[in-house]
This record gives structure tokens, sequence and C-alpha cells, in this order.
């Protein structure tokens, strides 16, 4: 179904059937899920440096409610993956992810934790793409992406959680 | 016959004194839970608005008109996600530990006046009920470190246990020194003792030094920036909540405000006369006028006032060093205190207050 | 043949700082042992963010390598470039064009102004204030912006290559620059303002951290850090490159070798830099951008070191070629970080955990640069 | 002090090493078993001294692995570069300078982590990037790891 821009609980399917209660619990309960994603502080290279450009003032994610970034995995509900993951790094975001309490999202953003990015070839430490290690659900482009690429990520991650079905 | 009664009922159950009792209890409580359920929304958002006016942004403006309900979002979000205990810990602390934070914030609430005769319990005792109830947060906090089994947040706990038993003493001195200058630790007599003007201008400079102690140390008993060291974020990561996630994240978050709130509210109730309008001495006219503002207002607003001061403190200062924290205590305020209460008392016996 | 290390003993009471933590700038992992809020012993652990660049550039040619160099440390990309171009130009006695000198030092200023400006908003983070994180963001996009427009990135910038530079400067390069140091400079002063005077920020910063001239010197710590100390180590000044020698600027030194006097000589050098980029500005000489040199490059067989002075340091490029092929047989980067990193245990001995933060802050250490 | 007065006082006290002039300094070239002597040597014995340790690292030759020192002298502003030769590339080992420069720790953590170079008297050499449980030096010319590396 096509989400409609101006409603704020868009229904994750429509239901022949029915079911009214639960659709509308679904669509409240991603309401609150969607615009209220608290990421972890979590950087490893480069791409943290654009994470933080994305916090400040002049892109400012608190519009969004983006803004209370957590330091510990568990009251945070995303990972922004800003960097290179290494061989050495990755036992370390595989404990992180799974300290995270559900449900728990993931963005890879830049080349190096899409897919090892410059560090692909001739490289004994890196891991060819973060989701090697955990599930991804949105790819930021660039080395680094801009912080309004990593905005529009969340944007997007955002109407992905808005079509999920909980029940 | 049967048509009267439920007349008799009604008259049952507005004459029988226990009855009422269990009545005004329940009602009590519901006021209470919803009153707390509210601040806790309002000021967190209010803080992200003012955090974002204060570093040039514009803060959470998606959600709702102006983003009022980014809190809302915020505390669904929390309560839909997964609980967590982690496998070490000692279960039955680490569940209890929120819920007596949350319940030694929620029974703060009792003897502070909302407005004239609003209020739950009129204590004799109150200004001291306050504080001494407001620490029992302490052991929480204490608690719910020790039970986590994590070394993040058994620092985080010793500091704040540290912190607080420190800081009760400066709390309580620079409330006696209002308790001396009306000779009563009722929160009405209080409030009625500033008919003609708030103590904060009545009490010279003594009372000036006495609020500005009290701002300090309540600061630091409610484990805000500058004095945070008990969830320090660049040391501790999260200090004592390190482990705590969803709902019991949202009891000590709701608790931590719900504690600035009560920390205002009696500021705003002994230095600036609670819900007494603006009196000036005898200028009957202008008495008058005042008085057409609603107590609740003038309550609301003050109590406002100290917590965007104390919002304020957040937002600009560094943390303090925890040898820094304790010296400032036991070397600085502690003295001044005492120092101060006994001007406070001189001035009270010579009668130079106004 | 592997030792297994009995790192610290088992019976102590460690507190792994990292390699997740808000206040390591990335992925430093530090040991520390503890009693109390004291700390007994620290000990880094590395490795979190080793990207074997060293490896790789044995298999990239001259020109492909130098773009490893703008990640690793990342706040000063041009002054890295700089490095491995300045060292293949030596190899291969090249003489670049006089804008290309000019270009390029404006360039390494406005570098060290960017990263100046985070590590002070870093600073104020570590310490528990916030607001400072968004003042100094908001400088540091207008010379983005400016860096931008120069060489399309506002990072990693591969824009000075052996030789001269990628592409001309666009038009109104050098006004935009003057009308971004008139704001700064007023700006600059706000910084002050908020934490330089702060009693809890000097509180948190004299006295902490104390590196002595003698130890820093052997800790091989250069850059601010052992400017504070009282030690001269500003390469612009003790090997000059580029315009360096032309100009007129100060090197700041400090002797109390504290924390603050890490801050205070950043801060001045904020200054000294606003300074040097003025007396450049007007006199940018027209020219090629470019010197020429071959496509594929071949440097003649032998060693050849290169330092430039960075904003946290000292950083050197030391080539090694065999004389046949088109890449290093082996490059080495001697990077700042590492070495004012083997100085932190010895600093914060003794010290409290909030100090350990305070001297880490102040260490401005960027880990991917450490680890490489 | 000028380099070839330095030559003359090193021609006696180590006539062992050898001179060469390749690149923009002055490189000594020397076997791996005095070069601990040389460098201590350079920073105490001779005035002024070089009291600065610029760089420290390995090269890995085709038949024997080089340690290779960057000293710098404040006061005479004179660099040098100290090539000590290790010829057994089984199990190189050389001896550490940490007792000269305790910076030094680190950067022959380093070296022992990418290299496999064995420091003696080192107060805690251990592989500071890799881990422990990491095989093979990888910054040697014959290091192969088909898992990880992809090559082109």
């Amino acid at each position: 179904m096509e989400l409609k821009d101006n409603n704020p609980f868009p229904i994750a399917e429509p239901y022949p059937y029915g079911n009214f209660f639960l659709s509308h619990l679904d669509s409240i309960i991603n309401w609150s899920r969607a615009n209220s994603l608290w990421p972890l502080v979590f950087g490893t290279s480069c791409c943290a440096i654009e994470m933080m450009s994305a916090a400040s003032a002049k892109y400012d994610w608190s519009r969004f409610g983006f803004e209370v970034a957590r330091a510990t995995p568990r009251q945070a509900d995303l990972i922004i993956i800003a960097g290179t993951i290494t061989n050495r790094m990755a036992p370390v975001l595989k404990r992180l992810y799974d300290q995270m309490p559900e449900p728990k999202y993931v963005i890879a953003m830049g080349a190096c934790s899409i897919s090892g990015g410059p560090f692909y070839y001739n490289t004994y430490s890196v891991i060819k793409g973060a989701d090697h290690i955990i599930p991804v659900d949105i790819y930021v482009a660039g080395c680094p992406p801009r912080p309004e690429a990593l905005l529009d990520a969340m944007i997007q991650l955002q109407n992905k959680i808005k079509r999920t079905k909980n029940f | 016959m049967l048509h009267i009664l439920p007349l008799l009922f009604f008259q049952y159950f507005t004459t029988n004194p226990e009855l009422i009792l269990v009545l005004k209890v329940v009602l009590s409580i519901v006021a209470v839970i919803s009153l707390v359920a509210v601040l806790g929304l309002f000021l967190i958002y209010m803080e992200r608005k003012v955090a974002a006016a204060m570093q040039l942004r514009l803060g959470p403006n998606r959600v709702g008109y102006i983003g009022t309900l980014q809190t809302m979002a915020d505390t669904l979000k929390l309560l839909t996600k997964e609980g967590f205990t982690p496998g070490e810990s000692d279960k039955f602390m680490f569940f209890l530990a929120p819920v007596i934070v949350i319940t030694s914030a929620v029974l703060a609430f009792a003897p502070i006046p909302f407005a004239k005769g609003y209020q739950f319990w009129n204590l004799e005792i109150g200004v001291f009920y306050v504080p001494a109830v407001a620490s029992i947060s302490v052991i929480g906090v204490l608690m719910g470190g020790w039970a986590s089994n994590n070394k993040y947040s058994l620092i985080g706990a010793m500091r704040s246990g540290a912190q607080i038993v420190s800081y009760e003493l400066s709390v309580g001195l620079s409330l006696v020194s209002i308790v001396v200058l009306t000779g009563s630790m009722n929160f009405t007599t209080i409030i009625m003792s500033q008919e003609n003007g708030w103590w904060i201008f009545k009490g010279h400079i003594p009372v000036v030094i006495s609020f500005v102690i009290f701002l300090i140390a309540s600061t630091a008993e409610i484990n805000r920036t500058p004095f945070d060291l008990s969830e320090a974020e660049s040391e501790l990561t999260a200090g004592f909540h390190t482990e705590y996630s969803g709902i019991q994240l949202a009891m000590f978050l709701l608790a931590e405000y719900v504690n600035m709130f009560v920390i205002s509210a009696v500021a705003a109730t002994l230095y600036f006369g609670g819900w007494m309008p603006l009196h000036i001495g005898h200028w009957e006219a202008f008495n008058h006028i005042m008085n057409f503002i609603p107590g609740v207002i003038w309550f609301v607003g003050k109590t406002l006032f100290v917590i965007f001061i104390i919002m304020w403190f957040r937002w600009t200062f560094p943390r303090l060093r925890i040898d820094q924290l304790l010296n400032l205590e036991w070397k600085y305020l502690m003295p001044i205190s005492l120092v101060n209460l006994l001007l406070v008392t001189i001035i009270t016996l010579m009668g130079w207050h106004f | 043949m592997q030792p297994t290390v009995e790192v610290l003993n088992e019976r102590d009471y460690i507190l792994n700082v990292g390699p997740q933590h808000p206040s390591t700038h990335g992925v430093l992992h530090l040991r520390i042992k503890i009693e109390g809020e004291t700390i007994l012993d620290v000990e880094p652990v590395l490795g979190y963010i080793h990207r074997s660049i060293e490896k790789m550039s044995e298999a990239l040619t001259y020109r492909q390598f130098i773009q490893m160099t703008s990640r690793m440390d990342y706040l000063s990309a041009h002054m890295n470039n700089l490095a491995c171009a300045l060292a293949i130009e030596n190899a291969l006695q090249v003489e670049v064009p006089d804008k290309v000198k000019y270009i390029r030092t404006i360039l390494c200023e406005l570098t060290r102004l960017a990263s100046h400006q985070l590590w002070w908003a870093a600073n104020g983070l570590d310490l528990g204030a916030v607001t400072p994180f968004f003042l100094a963001f908001r400088d540091r996009e207008a010379i983005t912006d400016i860096f931008e427009e120069v060489c399309g990135s506002r990072l990693t910038m591969n824009y000075i290559v052996p030789g001269g530079l990628m592409e001309d400067v666009p038009e109104g390069f050098a006004d935009k620059i003057k009308t971004y140091l008139d704001t700064f400079e007023r700006t600059l002063s706000e910084y002050d303002q908020l934490l330089t005077g702060n009693e809890i920020f000097r509180g948190r910063n004299i006295g902490v951290g104390v590196l002595t001239k003698e130890e820093a010197l052997a800790y091989g710590c250069t850059g601010p850090v052992a400017r504070a100390s009282g030690l001269s180590c500003d390469v612009r000044k003790w090997f000059p490159y580029e315009m360096y020698d032309k100009l007129s600027f100060e090197e700041i030194i400090l002797t109390e070798g504290d924390s603050y006097a890490r801050y205070k000589v950043r801060i001045a050098e904020m200054y000294q830099s606003i300074k040097i980029l003025r007396q450049l500005l007007d006199g940018i000489p027209e020219g090629d951008f470019q010197a020429k040199v071959k496509k594929i490059i071949k440097l003649p067989a032998g060693e050849f070191y290169q330092r430039v002075e960075t904003a946290r340091g000292e950083f050197g490029v030391y080539i090694v070629s065999d004389g046949k092929s088109s890449s290093p047989y082996r490059i080495k980067f001697r990077s700042p970080g590492l070495s004012n990193l083997a100085a932190l245990p010895f600093m914060t001995k003794g010290a409290k955990i909030g100090d350990l933060i305070a001297v880490m802050a102040s260490l401005d250490l960027v880990i991917p640069d450490i680890d490489r | 002090m000028q380099i070839e007065e330095l030559k003359i006082k090193l021609a006696d006290a180590f006539p062992q090493c050898t001179f060469e002039e390749k690149s923009n300094m002055t490189t000594i070239l020397i076997n791996a078993s005095d070069a601990y002597a040389l460098i201590k040597y350079l920073k105490t014995e001779v005035n002024p001294g070089f009291d600065t340790l610029s760089c420290l690292t390995a090269i890995d030759w085709p038949d024997y692995m080089e340690v290779v020192y960057i000293l710098f002298s404040r006061e005479s502003k004179t660099q040098l570069i100290i090539k000590s030769k290790i010829s057994d590339r089984n199990s190189p080992e050389t001896k550490s300078i940490c007792d000269l420069w305790p910076g030094a720790e680190l950067l022959e953590c380093e070296i022992f982590d990418l290299f496999g170079i064995n420091f003696t008297n080192h107060p805690l050499l251990r592989r500071v990037f890799l881990g422990e449980e990491w095989i093979g030096y990888p910054l040697r010319k014959d290091y192969v790891d088909e898992i990880n590396m992809i090559t082109l």
C-alpha cells in the first residue's frame, strides 16, 4: 500500500477482514518507534565526523527526535556504523548489537561499512562489509556520505518502520 | 421504593468517614500519577527545547505541533521496547531499583501546595519531609548500580551515594534558615508568612545566600550537570542505569525530572512565596491587582523559572570531578551554610527582617 | 614464538574503557586498573581500526596511495596528503610553482583551524559541557564549505597530488576565506567566554596530566602536547616547507605541561593560523596549478623521509623505494598520535577516572591515525 | 656537529658501520648486534647528542630484515638514519631501545606485531594491533592470507 504523506499513522497493510484494533495499535506503536530513534554513539573512523555534523546545528537531527544519542547499547534503538569495521572490531560490533534490546535497527554509513570501500583490496584486516556481521537495514553510500544523506537514510528508516507489522 | 436506593447509597458514601477517606486516597493517587506523567512529558520536552535554543538549534519539531508529541513518542517507544535483565544480575534488586526511585520521587509531592488549599497532605513537618523522602532514591540508585553487575554501574552508584549523602546536609541547612525565619515547618504557614513580600526580598543577603546554596546543593542531589557524576556520560557511559532499558529506563528518567520539579517547587515555595502573588508590604492596591492572577499560575511560573535556571546550568557548565565535588560540599558549602544559618538566626532574633 | 602476556594481574579491579566509549574518540581501548576512583595503571590496546594502510600502499602506485592518507588522520587530510606529495617531489627533485605553495599552505592552515575547532568541541563534550560542540561545529561547517568548493569533498580531500594540486582553485577563493576569518575572529572570543575562563573547566584541567619537557622528549611527543611542556618541536619552524619560512608567526610554547596548557596552546595556535592566513591571502600569485610530473611516477632507489606539522604534531612519511617498480617497496607513516598516546599511562598514573578523560581530551587523539 | 665530524668519530668507535648517502639524509648501516651500542653512543656520548627518536620502523628485504631508526639532534639540527641489519629472517631478534626512549615501547610492539622481530629486554612485548590469536606477520613480503586478502 502506498504511503500517504500527510497521514501520521500509515497503516501497514489493508485489513480486508476487519482487525481494526490491532492494525491501529500497530500503527501507533510504529509511529512511536519511528519518531524516537535513539542512536548509539558508535563511530570508528572518518564517517563519525560526518555523523557528528549531522547532529550539529546546521543539519540538526534533533528535529526528527534523533538527538538522544545513548552511549550504552541497552538504551539505543539504532546503530549507525560510521566507519571501517576491522577483524578485531567485528566481535565487538556483534556484541553491541546483541546487547541492544528489540526492536533494533542498523544503518551502514559510508563505503567502508557497506563493502570495505577503499580498503577492499590488499588488506588483511578489514571486514568487507558490516553486513557480514550484523543485519543492515539501510545503506548510505559515500566516502564519507554527507550529513544530508545520513538524515535521508534515517527518514527512510522511519518509513520502513512505519510499514512493519508487529502483531 | 427502589428508586430511592441510589439516593441512600449516595447518602451512605458521603457520610461514612472511612469511605470518604478511601475515596480521597484513590482520587489523590490518580491525580498524582497523572500529574507525574504529564510533568515528565512536559519537562523533557522543555529540556530539549531549552537545550536547542542555547545551542543554536531548533529542537524536535516534526511530531505534533512544534514537536510537542516528541516525548509522547519516546515514552511509547520505551514502553514497547524489550524488557531486559542482564544474565548475571541480581534479578529482584534489578527490578526493584527503578520502582524505589520513582516511588520516592512521587512521595515527595505530598506536602507541596499547588494553590491555596490545593495540597495533598498539609503536613506539619513538610519542609523536612521532602528531602527526607527524596533521599530514599539513593537506595534505589545504589541497588540498581549494584544489581546490574556492571563495573560502570557500580562506580556510578557509589559516586551517587557519596554525593547525595554529602549534599543532603547543605540542602537541609539552607532549608533551616527559612524555618528559623518563619518559625514553622509547615508549607502553608511558610507561604502565609510571605503575604507581605517574598523571603528572597525580605530576608536580606543571608536568604539570598541560602537560596544559592539550596540551588547548587539540590542540583547535586538530583544528579544533574555539573554534578551528574553518577551517570557521567563521557566517563561511565550511562552510570548507574547503564544496563537498564525500556520501561525501567523510562522510570529512571521520569524520576529525574519529577525530582527536579519537586526541588524547584520547594525552592519556589520557600524563597518566592509558592502560590502567593507578588506582594509588596502595605501597597494595598498593588497587592490587590496581583491577587487577580490565580495562585496556581504564580506557583507554576516560579517553579518553571527555577527549573529553567537548573537547565541553564546543565547546558553551559562542564562536569566536576569527584574529589572537587566533595571538596565543594565539605569545604565550602557546608561551612558557609552554617555561618549563614547563624546570621539568619541573629536577624530573626533582632527582628531585622522586613 | 608468541609470548602470551599476563598484562595485568587477575585480582585487580580492571575497567575496560572502550572500544565503544563516548570519549575515546573512536575505538581506542584502554584497560585501566583502578582502586576506588584512583587509576593505578593504564594500558592502551590498539588495533580496532587497524586497516593495514601500509600493506595496501605497497600494492598501490605513488599517485594512488596518497588517497589512503586522507583516511588516516581525517581531520588533517590536507596535511597528510601534503607530506606524501612533498616526499615524492623531493625524491624526484621537482620544483612546484609558487601558486601551488601558497594554496597548499592556505589549505593546511585552514585544516588546522578546522581540526582545532573539532578538538575544542570534543574537549567540552568530554568534560560534560555539550554546548561547545555546537558552537565549534558552526564555525567548522564554514571551513568545510570552503573545502567543498575547492575540491568537492568535505573531509577526505585527496586534493594535493605530487607536483601540485588536483584542480585550480575556484573564483573568489581568497575573498571567501577573508570573510570567514573576519567572522571567526569574533566568534573565537566566545570560546574563551564559554570554557577558558570557566572555574569548573579550569579546576578540571589545571595541574592535571602534567608532562615535563624531558618526558615529552623521551616519549617522542610532538605538536601542541609537547609545546605545552616547553618543548619546541614545530616542524614549520625546524624544517620549513612550502611557504612557512617566509611567514612571520610564533611557535606557541608554554611550560606548565598540564591539560590546561595544552588547551591554551591550541587556542593560541588558532590565532596564529589566522595570522598566517591573513599574510598569504593577498599575495596568491598567478600561474600553473601543477608542475610537470610523469603520469606514472617511479622514484629512484633509496629512502626518503618527510615531516610536516599536522594539527596533532609531527607527521612523517618514510618511503623506501627499490628504484624498479612504480609503487613503494615499504612505506611507514610516523603518526603523531601514537607517540602522544604512549605518554598517556605516564600522565594519568594516580589520577582520577575523570582526569583520564580530561587528559585524553587534551591529547586530541584520532584513532585511525594511531592504528593506520 | 657536522656529519663529517661524526663520521670520523664513528669510524674510531664503531669501525664495523658503513655510511650511505642515497637520500636526503645520511644513512648508517650496522649489524643488529651492535645497533643498540651505536644508538646509545649517539644519544649519550656524542656531543651534542641525538636526543629525539623521530621514527622507528622495519623493512623486510628478500633475504634479510632491517630495523630503521631515524634520529634527530635538536641542538645541531642533524638527522640520521640508522639501519640495523638482521640476517636471520626466521627468528629475527634485536635489542630493545625502550630504556633510552620509553616512547619506543609501542613502536617496537608494532614492529613485533607486523614483522615478527623479537625485541629482547622489552618490558611488555605484545601483539598490540592484531591481537594474540593472529597468525603470521602481515608486513613481511611473503605473507599470504587467502581468507582476508583479495589481491588484484
